[in-house]
């Protein structure tokens, strides 16, 4: 028997000016032991769908129509309290953030046995061994000592494991999980999606897993919605929409998804909803001044890189507690080449790229780019030369511009202040950079708000290349972006490298976007530097066993279409 | 103990025989201290007048007399007086009175920390004849003497020896700080300072007992607004000041009683007649014109007191003319009217003396000091403006106030002056003296006014014993002052107390309250 | 957030501002719209009261002392002028000191808050983003500040500065030493909540940005953090406004605020207490209800500003 | 945590020792004590005399130090004005106060959680937008126009209530109580009233925007997405949440409900500290205002530490360190 029908459910959330359509007459059915994936990029309208069924829609969004049926029975539309009974008794949800999921102030068990108590009517007694019970079942190592504790002296992926107990205290029949794994690290993302798979099978309970992730979807759901926009464009069993999509957009939407085991030489671009941007990175060459490539070959070196964080401070210098962060990091990045670090959260990666950076002080270990050592200068104006010479893109697009400023004050401010060129050739330049990124010369007079995360990421390129600099960090500068979008990213980026010889250390945790990417790779854990080889070589022939694992965990994609790729592989 | 009372309190208001007379009353100052030598301000001796007595006393029209003291007369030619005691009269704590408790508190009042110790400044000598007469000695023949001491106070000599108290303390206090032991109409039977004094009648009274009062009490209150709220909801019976603005309204209320009065106090502006320039304003350091006594006339001419006596004191203040009011002994009656409110002569006068354009100037007041102190000084800067004399006033604190005048930081300034003695001769010796610290003259003559005739006249006007003489010399200083504008008094500070309508009261023009003076009906 | 949106050629300022959703909430909001429009309203009055008010009240040779006390829309029993809202125990035309006074009331709690919020935002600024033993001094000196509280601070300013100003300005200087008093009290709010914004803002990419690029500690803070935290700020400074004119009426209440010459609303209220009981009920009511209605609109206003400048309550 | 509190004791020994500076630097400047002390008829020599007595003729850091003496012994002198022992002076009518802020502190905290939760559930609400408006105006006049208007009311015109002072008190060892009797139960009404109205509002409206925040957060839609009750979630899950900020501004609050107590004690004539000290002023009792000053910041300091406290109590995070499994 279906678990849950969804029919021509639309979600309106009027606004000042319109009525803007969240949900678009959606349809989707869950049966018993069933994952079904609901997949889209941000604004979709997936996680709206997950709301909407629990009842949980932020003001002042509202059902419109269609309906919502639970074993054949409609639940929407009902009031509040006949929800409630719902919700959570035989609909569940889990939400993307583990570290907010919970109430800090209560114990686990607290909040565990209150929903069994509620749900189950069991004594406390009984209620507590339940709890213990389900601890177990999510794979909580002691769950009899660990039920006594907070929230917050769990790890992350710990603590997504009691949010599912949780979820699952009433015993539901529908867990609608909302980005479950999006926060957490690979090996943690697996060993959760695995858990999710067990337990539906185990219980027969339907999943609707919601994610913007590909590699997920293909891994796990046994049927995929596909959305855009706020409608349903494509629905059907896994493998049948991945491997063979019919929709357009689905179709690029594949296409766009970085393989492991595909080398590409430019994504191809989103040509669905008429959102291909042009940009030409190539007429940016020809006003550029290309530096003499350095003596050595090598860039930058990296020796012995150190550093250390106060992690708990003390009045008596010996009591205090140091956490390393980096711990004796060697590397050399030769001219022109894109070097990649991957590594999990906490290996430290982004800690390096920061002191290569000067935004950290380092605390053992040397710098050398072109020749100067950086870390033995000091003063401010000292580093001036260095500095005109790196520039960075950030991870978040968001954050990485300031809000308060124009757009086009935020690309002339590293010119102004290296007083590299002075009058209108400053707004000359950062017209000339807007234009080559694709946004045109009048989003200059704009704030960064009025740009969607895509286009900021293009606005922090131009920032970056507005003082012509040789060597370039990014700092996972597509992990927060759509799928699509980051192929657009990549594809600028792989222009920069090609058209004005710039050589980049590339973060990211995403060994697929490495393996796009970099010319070669070091892998991090824990502060260390693990290996460093060739891209190619270290993804057919990987030394270290950690270096393996991170390969292993990787998800393969291999169902996934390679249709629209064909052009491109290398 | 206390709800003892209010049970009585209760039963009494069933109906049965009025036993219980409780009255509460409230002003603005706690009398700080119980030792009636140890501060000499009106709101302690005030206090003290119901729990100890002097050898005299006043009476409800203020006049002397006996009170431990049955009569008194002059020793000889002006050497001093002998003071006849009354016998068979006893402290609240049940010990007799004698002269040597007269002769201790001599001694005491007398003495270097006692704040009462100007006083006795005639006194060469007190000599205890027997055990119920004293003679008391003077350096010069002084024919006020008796006048002057209504407020000093008997106490017992061995009560005082027998708690450490023979000498006040007022810096670090002692036993006589927080308790009394009087002879007089009450005792005070419980003490929280600053918050409440208690008082219940003294069975072994020698007085004839006028009152019908059962336990008092007395509780200080700042806010003028919550005294009139107490006043007018029964909280308390009495309270002393009712705001000027307040007395027409609550007399009209029909709940409670306005009783008004006329104070000893005279209230009067002071000028800088030392200094050489101007210290505030716009004209600050230029001559100062105050030395010429046609500007100080032409300010008395330019305040219009009798619009200060219609608003801001809602018609219940006198005029004044000089440094005393009508009331007090020595008014001159020659001198009985102040210059008239007149801003033609005033700039003339102005003109003349060389300032046809006025001039700019700092007028210092008190906020908090009397009645209404900082209003009429408004009104005086605003007057005094529209004949040209622009005043920058700065009112303060009366904490702030005293140390400004001492520094002499001021062009003109506000100040009120009721003569302890209730004699005139009382601010000539402090206001209008040439200072002399030796002598000990003109210490608040802060103006610094000087003339040798009026520093003549005073030694005479002391110990001149001849009613009629010393009436002319108290008239010629009163007409020297007017002549010269020494001061410009404005008018003479109203009394007005508030009482529920079942209370009977005496006021006396010293705004002493007395408390076997009142009746609860 | 589609593409289409940055399509859109720019419009002028103002336009901006009308069209932005700031504008648009604020619109829709009654108790704003007319709370502003009251604030509005006896802000100009007061900045414009040498025009509209009928009198200078602070002019004393104006002044007739005859006029005292005459009520509202009646005629003085001996000179026959008719006031408005009557006139006070000086004899001034109640409605031009409500003018004049608020002139003072407001100037000293903008001048008040002003100084508070640039004391408070600069060593907020520099707990912030400088921290170490600077920020430790700093908030350590804002615990103390906190300790004496508000009132006392003023008491005692007030105090000292009577102490120590050359006797030839004191009577110049009540204004100032309340500003002074009152700012000085207030600004310890703003030290925290500009120190708690830095420190989230500091480690936002876009400073990492700037100092990638070699941007001094300074203009770091001015130019990237500064405009960054000023929303919290705002709405602070709204409210502050409010206390600020209150605490001036208390101060004044206790004998330390604008001398009567030249009274502030609070001055009013403190003289006109003393005729509460005596009939003259104009004297109290009139500056009360322009104080409260001052208070009232800044608070609804800073009320309004909180709800709507959270981005998270939207 | 040990390490905590002493830490925490030191910095506020050092704190009370600046304000006791600071405080003592300024009282030169409050006025002369002098001529409250000495009559009419007083001569420079008394002055003089008085003042060497008084050790007022003293550098000002002598007289510091003096006074820090005194005051590690708990002595803070004698009273100008009374003669007292201040000391004694301050233990007499500390109660007073301290229960006067006591009851209004209890009824700003109770009445303004209870109306802060009420206004962030039924946030669009009629009655929750009333609430929030017309609590304003409690912060929007000055508090001793509103005591004076209560005082106006309910004692002049219905004469339900007493005007002033604290009614009868019953003495429990050298604490004076009026929570015994009527007429004492009836004084506080009015006082707590207009000493809590402030903090009340305050107090309500910080709950009411930290309730809000805390109701958007994951942890609350999740406990919603649990089916748990709209109580369960708005009190058991939000609530205690929302207390944690609450719980610094609300100490500082009450610490100055007893600084603000000086207007409403003055108002009322509350025989407290408050009225202590603005007649101290008034007669520069310099001991007097120097011992209330130490008293204020003592208060202060502790409640701040009790505020510490309490976080360790009510947030686990603060409490266990890094133990579990990180």
């Amino acid at each position: 028997m279906t678990l849950l029908t969804i029919e021509d459910l639309s979600v309106h959330f009027p606004t000042r000016h319109k009525v803007f359509v969240a949900v678009n007459e959606a349809d989707l059915t869950v049966e018993p032991g069933e994952i079904h994936g609901l997949v889209g990029e941000s604004g979709a309208g997936k996680s709206t769908i997950g709301a909407a069924v629990m009842g949980l829609l932020d003001r002042p969004g509202h059902i419109a129509g269609g309906t919502v049926s639970f074993k054949g029975e409609a639940i929407s539309g009902r009031d509040a309290e006949a929800m409630r009974s719902l919700r959570g008794a035989k609909i569940s949800m889990i939400f993307q953030d583990p570290l907010t999921s919970l109430n800090p102030l209560l114990t686990v068990g607290q909040q565990l046995i209150e929903t069994i108590q509620f749900h189950l009517k069991l004594s406390e007694g009984d209620s507590r061994k339940r709890a213990v019970e389900l601890l177990d079942r999510v794979g909580i190592p002691l769950p009899e000592e660990r039920i006594d504790m907070y929230p917050h002296q769990f790890s992350g992926g710990m603590r997504q494991r009691v949010v599912i107990a949780l979820a699952l205290c009433s015993e539901p029949d529908v867990i609608i999980a909302d980005e479950p794994t999006t926060a957490l690290d690979v090996s943690i993302q697996a060993q959760i999606l695995e858990l999710i798979k067990e337990l539906a099978r185990e219980r027969q309970t339907g999943v609707i897993l919601i994610t913007h992730d590909m590699g997920v979807i293909a891994d796990t759901t046994d049927k995929v919605t596909v959305m855009y926009q706020g409608a349903v464009v494509e629905s059907g069993a896994t493998e049948q929409v991945m491997g063979n999509p019919q929709h357009d957009y689905t179709k690029s939407l594949i296409a766009a998804v970085p393989r492991p085991t595909l080398k590409v030489h430019r994504f191809p671009q989103l040509s669905y909803g008429g959102r291909s941007i042009e940009f030409h990175i190539d007429d940016l060459a020809r006003n550029w001044q290309k530096p003499e490539p350095s003596k050595s070959g090598t860039l930058l070196k990296v020796e012995n890189l150190t550093k250390t964080f106060l992690q708990k401070g003390a009045l008596i210098p010996s009591r205090r507690k140091y956490f390393k962060a980096v711990d004796n990091v060697s590397f050399d990045i030769r001219d022109g080449e894109v070097f990649g670090v991957v590594g999990e959260s906490g290996s430290g990666k982004s800690t390096v790229a920061r002191m290569i950076a000067t935004l950290y002080e380092t605390n053992g270990g040397k710098i050398t780019f072109d020749e100067t050592e950086v870390t033995a200068l000091s003063s401010n104006r000292d580093l001036e030369g260095y500095r005109r010479q790196i520039q960075m893109i950030f991870q978040d697009p968001y954050s990485s511009l300031n809000p308060r400023m124009r757009v086009d004050e935020i690309i002339a401010e590293p010119v102004k202040h290296h007083k590299l060129l002075e009058g209108a050739a400053i707004q000359h330049r950062v017209d000339e950079l807007l234009d080559r990124v694709g946004l045109g010369s009048e989003a200059g007079r704009k704030y960064p708000h009025e740009f969607s995360g895509g286009q900021r990421q293009r606005i922090s390129i131009a920032r970056a290349l507005a003082t012509q600099p040789r060597f370039l960090i990014c700092d996972e500068p597509t992990s927060a972006l759509d799928v699509s979008i980051q192929a657009q990213i990549l594809n600028i980026l792989k222009d920069l490298q090609e058209h004005l010889g710039l050589t980049m250390l590339f973060i990211s945790h995403d060994l697929p976007v490495v393996r796009q990417m970099c010319d070669r790779v070091g892998v991090m854990r824990q502060g260390q530097m693990v290996e460093v080889a060739e891209t190619e070589e270290l993804f057919a022939n990987p030394k270290e066993a950690y270096t393996r694992e991170l390969l292993s965990l990787m998800p393969k994609l291999e169902g996934l279409s390679t249709e629209g790729l064909k052009d491109e592989i290398i | 103990m206390k709800r003892a009372l209010s049970i009585l309190a209760v039963a009494s208001a069933l109906g049965g025989p009025v036993l219980a007379e409780e009255f509460k009353w409230a002003g603005t100052t706690d009398p700080q201290t119980m030792d009636p030598h140890a501060v000499n301000s009106a709101p302690v001796l005030g206090f003290l007048n119901n729990v100890y007595e002097g050898l005299v006393r006043r009476g409800k029209d203020m006049s002397i007399e006996p009170a431990l003291a049955t009569s008194w007369e002059p020793i000889g030619n002006g050497e001093g007086w002998r003071f006849i005691l009354r016998e068979g009269v006893t402290f609240h704590d049940g010990s007799s009175f004698d002269a040597e408790d007269v002769l201790f508190s001599y001694q005491r009042a007398s003495n270097e920390v006692s704040d009462t110790r100007s006083w006795f400044s005639p006194v060469s000598d007190v000599k205890v004849v027997d055990a119920y007469t004293v003679d008391i000695l003077t350096k010069a023949p002084n024919p006020i003497f008796p006048d002057s001491i209504a407020n000093w106070m008997m106490v017992d000599k061995g009560w005082a020896e027998a708690n450490e108290a023979a000498l006040p303390d007022k810096e670090n206090g002692n036993y006589a700080t927080l308790n009394a032991n009087g002879t007089g109409a009450f005792m005070v039977s419980e003490r929280e300072p600053g918050l409440r004094t208690e008082l219940v009648p003294h069975t072994g009274w020698w007085g004839e007992v006028e009152h019908n009062i059962t336990r008092a009490e007395f509780t200080p209150v700042q806010n003028p607004a919550t005294a009139v709220a107490a006043l007018l909801s029964g909280d308390v019976d009495m309270i002393n000041p009712v705001p000027i603005q307040d007395a027409e309204r609550l007399a009209g209320s029909g709940d409670v009683q306005v009783i008004r009065g006329i104070e000893a106090r005279v209230i009067m502006l002071g000028m800088a007649q030392e200094s050489d320039v101007l210290k505030y304003g716009d004209d600050e350091g230029k001559p100062n014109p105050f030395k010429d006594a046609r500007v100080r006339a032409a300010v008395s001419h330019a305040v219009n007191v009798p619009a200060i006596l219609k608003t801001i004191m809602r018609g219940n203040a006198e005029p004044a003319s000089q440094l005393v009011s009508p009331a007090m002994r020595g008014y001159s009656n020659a001198n009985a009217d102040r210059p008239a409110f007149d801003q033609a002569k005033a700039k003339a006068l102005l003109a003349e003396a060389g300032y046809p354009d006025g001039f700019s100037f700092g007028l210092k007041c008190p906020n908090n000091r009397y009645l209404n102190d900082e209003a009429v000084c408004q009104a005086v800067t605003s007057m005094l403006a529209q004949v040209g004399m622009m005043a920058q006033l700065d009112a303060m604190p009366v904490q702030n106030y005293w140390p400004e005048l001492r520094a002499d930081n001021y062009d003109m300034y506000l100040l009120g002056w009721s003569p302890g003695t209730f004699d005139a001769e009382h601010p000539i010796r402090f206001l209008a003296s040439t200072p002399n610290k030796e002598k000990k003259l003109g210490s608040w003559n802060f103006a610094g006014y000087s003339n040798a005739r009026i520093d003549a006249l005073l030694p005479m006007i002391q110990s001149e014993i001849d009613a009629t003489k010393r009436q002319a010399m108290l008239d010629e200083a009163a007409q020297i002052m007017q002549d010269e504008t020494a001061y410009v008094p404005m008018y003479v500070q109203p009394l007005v107390w508030g009482t529920g309508q079942n209370i009977s009261l005496t006021q006396r023009p010293d705004n002493f309250f007395i408390l076997r003076w009142v009746s609860v009906n | 957030m589609s593409d289409q949106t940055s399509q859109s050629a720019p419009k002028s300022m103002f336009a901006r501002a009308w069209d932005s959703d700031f504008a648009y909430k604020f619109r829709r909001t009654p108790v704003a719209v007319v709370s502003a429009l009251v604030v509005a309203l006896l802000v100009l009055s007061a900045v414009f009261a040498p025009l509209i008010a009928p009198h200078n009240p602070f002019d004393p040779a104006s002044l007739n002392l005859m006029n005292g006390f005459t009520a509202p829309m009646a005629a003085n029993e001996f000179t026959g002028d008719v006031f408005w809202l009557g006139t006070d125990d000086q004899g001034r035309d109640v409605f031009s000191t409500i003018l004049y006074g608020m002139r003072i009331s407001l100037f000293v709690g903008f001048s008040a808050v002003l100084f508070a919020m640039v004391l408070g935002i600069t060593l907020g600024l520099i707990a912030g983003y400088v921290g170490g033993w600077i920020e430790t001094i700093i908030m350590r000196a804002a615990d103390v500040q906190l300790t004496f509280p508000a009132i006392l601070v003023a008491m005692l300013i007030f105090g000292v500065a009577k102490g120590i100003t050359p006797i030839e300005h004191q009577d110049k200087m009540a204004i100032w030493v309340l500003i002074l008093a009152i700012g000085l009290s207030d600004w310890v709010q703003f030290a925290r909540v500009v120190r708690g914004a830095t420190l989230v803002e500091k480690d936002k990419e876009y400073v990492q940005a700037a100092r990638m690029i070699g941007r001094g500690k300074g203009i770091i803070m001015l130019r990237h953090i500064l405009p960054n935290v000023l929303s919290p700020v705002l709405v602070i400074a709204t409210i502050s406004l409010a206390l600020a004119i209150i605490a001036e009426a208390t101060l004044s209440f206790l004998g330390v605020g604008a001398p009567p010459t030249q009274p502030s609303l609070g001055t009013l209220i403190r003289i006109g207490q003393g005729f509460l009981f005596s009939g003259e009920w104009w004297i109290i009511l009139f500056p009360s209800i322009t104080l409260l209605s001052l208070a009232l609109s800044v608070n609804l206003l800073g009320d309004w500003l909180r709800d709507a400048l959270n981005p998270r309550l939207q | 945590m040990l390490t905590f509190v002493v830490r925490r004791v030191f910095q506020s020994a050092l704190v009370l020792l600046i304000v006791g500076l600071v405080a003592f630097s300024m009282f030169r400047f409050v006025g002369d004590p002098i001529d409250n002390m000495l009559g009419q008829e007083r001569t420079d020599a008394d002055i003089a005399r008085l003042r060497t007595e008084l050790g007022l003729d003293q550098p000002f850091p002598v007289q510091y130090v003096k006074f820090l003496k005194g005051a590690a012994e708990g002595n803070f002198g004698v009273s100008y004005r009374q003669g007292r022992p201040v000391s004694t002076i301050l233990v007499e009518r500390a109660p007073a106060t301290l229960e006067l802020a006591a009851v209004s502190g209890f009824f700003a905290i109770t009445i303004g959680i209870g109306l802060g939760v009420f206004t962030a559930i039924r946030r669009d609400g009629f009655m929750a937008n009333m609430i929030m408006s017309v609590s304003l105006i409690g912060v929007s006049l000055p508090t001793f126009l509103i005591g004076i208007l209560l005082i106006y009311l309910f004692a002049v015109e219905l004469g339900w209530l007493p005007s002033f002072g604290r009614g009868d008190v019953v003495h429990i060892g050298w604490w004076s109580t009026g929570f015994l009797t009527a007429s004492g139960l009836k004084a506080l009404i009015l006082p707590a009233i207009t000493l809590g109205l402030y903090q009340m509002t305050l107090i309500m409206r910080l709950v009411r925007s930290e309730m809000l925040e805390v109701l958007r957060q994951d942890y609350i839609r999740f406990a919603r997405a649990r089916g748990l009750k709209e109580r369960s979630v708005n009190f058991r899950h939000a609530l205690k949440n929302t207390l944690v900020p609450v719980i610094t501004v609300t100490g500082l609050q009450l610490g100055s409900i007893i600084a603000f107590a000086i207007i409403t004690e003055t108002v009322f004539q509350w025989p407290g500290v408050g009225l202590l000290f603005i007649n101290a002023i008034q007669f520069v009792d310099i001991p007097v205002m120097a011992a209330y000053l130490m008293l204020i910041s003592v208060m202060f300091v502790g409640i701040n530490l009790i505020v510490d406290l309490l976080y360790f109590a009510i947030d686990p995070r603060l409490r266990v360190d890094q133990k579990g499994a990180k």
